[in-house]
């Protein structure tokens, strides 16, 4: 089956206007969903679930809320890890202080949260701009970190400012085994993936690139940076809040504030600048990138009898070379390798 | 301002006496001049003469240290891009400021924003109406897009573009914005002729279809004479001249400071 | 009173340190627009191989003199600390010409990341010594005027000297050698720079030596007062809010900021962090950055931005 | 959404086909791969090729059956890189050495004791993916060295029906087997190493009265594994009526100028230092440089090994910590078996002249009892049988190590009887204080036993509201005796 646009004709503005205009892709897109959600919970075996797949899902959301904000509004921020914590400990909070109050809504309510706390940290971006603005956040990061562990009401005064939370349970459906985690990771996933597709798609979306492209102009043409940056902000904290919740209540269910520490903040901005700014597909590319290549790369070298230190050494080396590579040949990320590779498709067999 | 080749409406843009100066550098001092509805009205001047300065006062990326800009009555001490682009004033800048991660399609729906209304969930959900104004104001881009003959590179990114489409495009967002004064800042600087002729004849067709009132900073003294109705000299910040083209060109002030540089 | 002095002498102290770090970052930002966060990374590399050559000379060589062991591994330092630079301008920089900020940015993490990996690799992973006759004890001033006197750490004092040393160095370099004038004027403008004739590699090269430079010089320091240990690497996070404090592109701005978020920091926690529960020091100073920045956008003594469209 | 699922394509369609085939032939695969392994070249290209393979054995894990029922899988997660590879490495090579001992003497009776590592680097989501690898492989029991990964762990070892032993670490209110049935902090809390102190403190001035009025500080890395003592100290401080400072120290700990400030303002009779890795180093260096006597400082026993001292040397002479039980212990006879056993015979795990030092007694103890409760689960589910987690579970919640069976397995002088049970998961709060010399540690105390009075209420209340945020139940009686 080739992969041709042409002949596709769009007679009306929504047909062109729909996430994927090209039919190969829907095609494409369905059987993955299949894949994602049928084949791989029947077929997975449960080390893939828990040590590679549900870290992928809910670091892929996390990017993805980065995304927006780096990769779209062009305001770098390394205050991501402060911001998961915000809305973990947000949604634990709720959880412990109201009786029965719903899993979902308190996931969610993380997400608000943070929100609420990224568009506040947001606020200098209005004035200082780039790198500067890079490391005033790192202010919010290492706030957050201090915060959980000094203000013991907010871990509800455990002793050492760590926190448990209970089985996850969703209207009486109790999310324990692997695949079911999955799942429930999955669908947030691909709902704040089709919500985020939307908004970069709609006009709030343009008036971010906008800004990222050339605020002067921006500004010229009726947009107010104050709103369309503090909106960036305030989209992208939420999403990476509700990432946050994941990773403490799904993936952790116990933990410290070292859990969202600054290596964490570092680790999203790579997935984003590696996987691709301003893509969504490139935020999933770069989780998977960072996520699963140590721990293949670690493997590898220790099934070729290196003993542990040794390779985890290696690993890093390697590791390190490789993201330096792929910024040479692809400063633009791994997402645009993918376009290039979809544009080769369409001109195959004609070179040009 | 008794005989020009069209009847002009009342004045539409005041600017009174602006004065602007980085730290020491004055860059404008105590300009004035005036814009009449449905005029072309050019600024020019050798280079550094403070012409961009000036546009960018008039919508407010620079704020001017004395001096006020009235529009359609309203008078202000310094301009609020926001309230400029409401007040339907767009603008084209002198070195290209697309937005060059964005398509074509996507710059001119950018234009569109201020008209757009649909709130952040309703985008987020794409439903009914969000989708329908998308719509809507995809039509009209579209419209502009045929008006400007670039359909082929809807969906390339500006980027790629060479620069004569690019400066197009520039306009097109301009245009999308459904502008009552239109300010081109030098539209047709690096252009051959035929780029050129294409881009005058836009910019005619906006003020006669349109009735958009345009003012045009412009090195082009031939572009210049021909389509413009008033000419407003500036040298070194201060305004040496203004008037119809005819008398601009008679004014010795002009001469001298174009001396050489006049073609 | 006195303890206030005290405390104060110690921020202006540690203040310092921090500086010896910022420096490597301003400089290299300066020539080449890249933000590398691999100097801290540089400065464990740097201080690992000091300390490793230090043990290990003495024993190929077999002398025993602590001086000359010091002396042999510090050039040997130097000469891997150039060798790395060589191998980033031409492995790396070169290849990444003209792209954003943020790539560069993420290229010295991958960086950082083979440093680490290659540092433990080659030097080990276990806590080192690096002994240059650093004088450890406090000694006391004004013991009759406040009851206890003013503690000043006379090894925080010798690098404070050294650290000055090294400014006035830097300085004399870019103002009076050729090399330097050039780092100037690729600084001031990389198109400018090449077109009369400044080879740019060649320029990165030096940069990189000369940051290498600074970070072995802090590697040296920190490492006798710290150990030489991966937590090395570390102190960049504090070297950052002093970067962008004084302007990503000021060599005074290094110092100046260093001395203001060390005075800020240590005052900080020892005066309101007691109120606060104490531990409020490492964010601290980089909200005293943040409040800076406010007021300058561009940090003390960065270049101001004007947009011109 | 697209690039959701577009992501999880090269990820998973791989992994798929493996796992079918993994399904039904995985010892046959692993075979044929591991022979692939041993022939397979070190070139980059190899290893690409081998990536697949690599993650598929980890994929398989989740599957594989025990190879053999005659041996006893010890996965080791270690720390031989980063921040805290100088106390990480000891601590991993007395741990392997000990087993490798073990098999030396036969393995448990004639059961071989396998092993592999795993490397987390301290850090949590590599230890969870670690110990989701080697778990698969009827992994005995998972010993971490860390508060995070303890954390993390404990909530897996549940379901997974593996124990998890804290030695010294991890939490204190853990020592309630009643809630926590896969936890074993065996021979000691933080509680535990805070009492002891205060009580050390107390004897110094001669008894506990004599403390009230003095003032202590207490320097700690700001993580939960610092702030643990805090509870006890303070219910200390309101019953023996000593003043308590807390300063918290930033991880790693590398700038503490301004702690030693306060500490020479608020000149406190005493410093409990509650420090790991470079934290504590740095703290001693900083007692010298504001020359704070290293004779009123006292460590946690995580505070008190060769790498926190050996390269401040002379300077912190005098300087003191608790020792978990046992302290460096060169000449125990255990020491002198190993080195002529396994480094004798060239099969040490790291240097022999750190054989015997603190941190390395404390692996190798650590895989002791590992051992052990092997041993004792063995009493009861057949001698010379692989045991299962659930079955080594019972071992270790009826530990019984006498003196006599310490001294037999040549711990004599080094440990002091411990015997869990169904409430109690500690099973001993035994430590002594011991002091550096300037060149090595020597004891400097007696033996002390915590003070149960005061921690059992803690531990229970603790446990609770635990229980409470787990919505779980305490265990009924009758479920000791499964």
């Amino acid at each position: 089956m080739f992969y041709r646009e042409n002949g596709q004709f769009k007679t009306s503005y929504v047909a062109d206007q729909q996430i994927f205009p090209v039919w190969q892709d829907r095609v494409a897109i369905v059987f993955l969903l299949g894949v994602a959600f049928i084949a791989v919970p029947l077929l997975a075996p449960e080390y893939l679930f828990r040590a590679i797949l549900i870290p992928f899902l809910i670091l892929s959301l996390a990017a993805l809320g980065l995304n927006i904000l780096v990769g779209y509004c062009g305001q770098i921020s390394l205050g991501t890890g402060g911001l998961m914590a915000v809305g973990a400990y947000g949604a634990y909070n709720l959880l412990v202080r109201i009786d029965g109050f719903p899993l979902i809504l308190a996931l969610v309510m993380g997400g608000v949260f943070a929100a609420v706390i990224g568009v506040l940290f947001g606020i200098p971006s209005l004035r200082i701009r780039g790198l500067y603005l890079a490391v005033a956040t790192l202010a919010a990061q290492f706030f957050c970190d201090w915060a959980f562990l000094r203000i013991t009401w907010l871990t509800n005064n455990s002793s050492s400012g760590s926190v448990n939370v209970a089985g996850l349970n969703v209207a009486g459906w109790s999310v324990d085994t692997p695949a079911e985690r999955y799942l429930f990771c999955l669908v947030f996933v691909s709902f704040f993936a089709l919500i985020s597709k939307n908004l970069v798609r709609g006009h709030i979306g343009r008036e971010w690139m906008a800004i990222r492209d050339m605020d002067v102009a921006a500004a010229v043409i009726g947009i107010r940076p104050v709103y369309a940056k503090l909106s960036a902000f305030g989209v992208s904290s939420f999403i990476i809040g509700v990432a946050g919740s994941l990773w403490g209540f799904v993936y952790l269910g116990s933990w410290e504030p070292a859990a969202f520490n600054i290596d964490r903040s570092f680790q999203l901005l790579f997935m984003v600048i590696i996987g691709g700014l301003g893509s969504v597909m490139g935020s999933f590319f770069g989780a998977a990138f960072i996520v699963v290549l140590p721990i293949v790369l670690d493997q590898v070298t220790v099934a070729l009898g290196f003993d542990t230190a040794l390779a985890s050494h290696l690993t890093l080396m390697i590791f390190g070379s490789l993201i330096v590579f792929f910024l040479i040949v692809e400063p633009h990320g791994l997402a645009r390798l993918w376009t290039l590779g979809k544009e080769k498709m369409r001109l195959w067999p004609f070179p040009h | 301002m008794s005989v020009s080749r069209r009847k002009h409406g009342e004045v539409i843009l005041d600017v009174r006496n602006i004065s602007l100066s980085f730290g020491g550098v004055k860059a404008l001092t105590d300009i004035s001049f005036d814009i009449r509805e449905r005029e072309i009205r050019a600024i020019i001047g050798p280079n550094g003469a403070g012409k961009s300065s000036m546009l960018n006062c008039i919508n407010g990326v620079y704020t001017p240290q004395q001096g006020s800009i009235t529009f359609r009555g309203q008078t202000f001490a310094h301009m609020d891009s926001r309230r400029v682009a409401e007040m339907g004033v767009a603008r084209t800048f002198q070195n290209l400021a697309l937005f060059r991660g964005m398509n074509v399609i996507e710059n001119l729906m950018g234009g569109r924003n201020l008209k757009m209304r649909s709130n952040l969930l309703q985008q987020a959900f794409n439903i009914g109406f969000a989708r329908r104004e998308e719509v809507e104001h995809r039509r009209f881009v579209e419209g502009i897009i045929d008006f400007l003959e670039i359909q082929p590179y809807r969906k390339m990114a500006v980027g790629k573009l060479p620069y004569g489409l690019q400066k197009r495009v520039d306009l097109g967002r301009a245009l999308s914005m459904e502008p009552q004064v239109l300010l081109l800042d030098e539209p047709m600087a690096g252009m051959n002729v035929e780029e050129k002729q294409d881009m005058c004849r836009f910019i005619l067709d906006v003020n006669e279809q349109f009735g958009t009132t345009i003012v045009l900073i412009e090195h082009d003294m031939g572009v210049v004479m021909d389509i413009s109705d008033r000419v407003v000299v500036l040298d070194y910040g201060k305004k040496i001249g203004d008037g119809q083209p005819y008398e601009v060109r008679e004014n010795p002030d002009v001469i001298r400071a174009y001396l050489g540089t006049a073609n | 009173m006195g303890f206030f002095l005290e405390t104060l002498i110690g921020g202006l102290m540690s203040g310092i340190l921090y500086s010896l770090v910022a420096l490597g970052f301003v400089l290299i930002y300066k020539a080449s627009g890249v933000f590398n966060f691999a100097q801290g990374a540089m400065v464990l590399f740097a201080a690992l191989s000091m300390a490793r050559l230090s043990e290990w000379i003495p024993r190929w060589l077999g002398f025993e003199s602590l001086l000359l062991a010091n002396l042999l591994a510090f050039a040997g330092a130097m000469i891997v600390m150039v060798v790395v630079a060589w191998l980033i301008e031409k492995l790396v920089l070169r290849r990444l010409v003209n792209q954003e900020g943020v790539t560069l940015l993420m290229a010295t993490l991958g960086i950082t990341y083979f440093l680490e990996g290659f540092g433990q690799l080659a030097f080990g992973s276990d806590i080192y010594k690096i002994d240059v006759g650093m004088p450890k004890d406090p000694i006391f001033l004004f013991d009759q005027v406040f009851q206890g006197g003013i503690l000043v750490n006379q090894e925080d004092l010798v690098a404070t000297v050294i650290a000055a040393g090294l400014v006035a160095g830097l300085a004399m370099f870019f103002q009076y050698t050729t090399t330097g004038r050039a780092l100037r004027a690729v600084a001031d403008d990389h198109q400018a720079a090449q077109s009369i004739g400044i080879p740019l590699d060649r320029i990165w090269v030096i940069v990189w030596a000369v940051a290498g430079f600074v970070a072995l010089v802090a590697g040296v320091i920190w490492g006798s007062k710290l150990g030489v240990q991966f937590s090395l690497s570390l102190i960049a996070l504090k070297a950052l809010p002093v970067v962008i404090l004084g302007g990503l592109t000021s060599v005074p701005g290094a110092i100046i900021g260093g001395l203001l978020i060390g005075v800020g920091e240590k005052l900080s926690e020892v005066f309101i962090g007691p109120m606060l529960g104490g531990g409020i020091e490492i964010w601290f100073a980089y909200v005293l950055a943040l409040l800076f920045l406010l007021i300058r956008p561009q940090g003390l003594f960065g270049e101001k931005i004007i947009d011109r469209v | 959404m697209d690039a959701g699922q577009g992501e999880d394509a090269p990820l998973a369609i791989p992994a798929l086909i493996k796992s079918c085939l993994f399904a039904r032939t995985i010892l046959l695969l692993k075979l044929m791969m591991e022979t692939k392994l041993k022939e397979s070249l070190r070139t980059f290209t190899m290893a690409v090729a081998l990536a697949g393979a690599a993650l598929a054995t980890g994929l398989s894990t989740g599957v594989a059956a025990a190879a053999d029922a005659r041996e006893q899988f010890f996965p080791v997660l270690t720390y031989r890189t980063g921040a805290y590879a100088p106390n990480g490495v000891p601590f991993a090579n007395g741990y392997v050495d000990y087993l490798k001992y073990v098999n030396t003497k036969g393995g448990i009776n004639g059961v071989k004791v396998t092993y592999e590592e795993c490397e987390t680097g301290y850090a949590t989501d590599k230890g969870v993916e670690c110990y989701e690898r080697l778990k698969g492989k009827n992994a005995t029991v998972f010993q971490p060295l860390s508060t995070g990964i303890t954390f993390a762990l404990t909530e897996k070892v549940a379901n997974d029906k593996i124990p998890l032993i804290t030695a010294g670490y991890g939490r204190s209110e853990s020592a309630d087997g009643m809630v926590f049935k896969w936890n074993f902090p065996l021979t000691g809390t933080y509680w535990d190493a805070a009492d002891v102190l205060i009580q050390h403190l107390g004897k110094k001035e001669g008894g506990l009265d004599k403390l009230a009025g003095k003032k202590i500080a207490l320097v700690y890395h700001d993580s939960p594994f610092g702030k643990e003592p805090i509870p006890l100290l303070q219910e200390r401080s309101k019953l023996n009526g000593f003043e308590l400072v807390l300063l918290p120290v930033a991880p790693p700990g590398v700038e503490q100028k301004s702690t030693w400030l306060q500490v020479r303002q608020s000149r406190p009779d005493y410093v409990l230092l509650w420090g790991w890795g470079i934290m504590n180093s740095t703290a001693i260096k900083e007692a010298v440089a504001t020359g704070y006597p290293r004779e009123k400082m006292f460590g946690v026993w995580w505070a008190g090994a060769e790498p926190d001292v050996k390269d401040v040397g002379e300077a912190a002479k005098g300087y003191n910590a608790l020792a978990l039980q046992h302290g460096a212990e060169p000449d125990s006879k255990i020491v002198k078996d190993i080195l002529k056993d396994v480094h004798g015979k060239g099969q040490g795990t790291g240097p022999a002249e750190e054989v015997g030092q603190v941190l390395y007694m404390r692996g190798l103890s650590a895989a002791m009892l590992a051992v052990e409760g092997v041993k004792r689960a063995q009493e009861r589910y057949g001698k010379g049988k692989a045991m299962s987690g659930e079955q080594v579970r019972w071992g270790y919640e009826n530990l019984a190590l006498d003196q006599k069976k310490l001294d037999s397995l040549g711990f004599a002088g080094v440990m002091r009887p411990i015997s869990t049970s169904c409430a109690d998961h500690r099973g001993a709060g035994w430590a002594r204080v011991h002091t550096w010399s300037g060149k090595k540690w020597e004891f400097s105390s007696g033996w002390y036993e915590s003070n149960e009075s005061i921690i059992k209420p803690m531990v229970r209340a603790a446990a609770d509201k635990y229980a409470a945020e787990k919505k779980i139940e305490r265990r009924l009686p009758q479920d000791c005796q499964t």
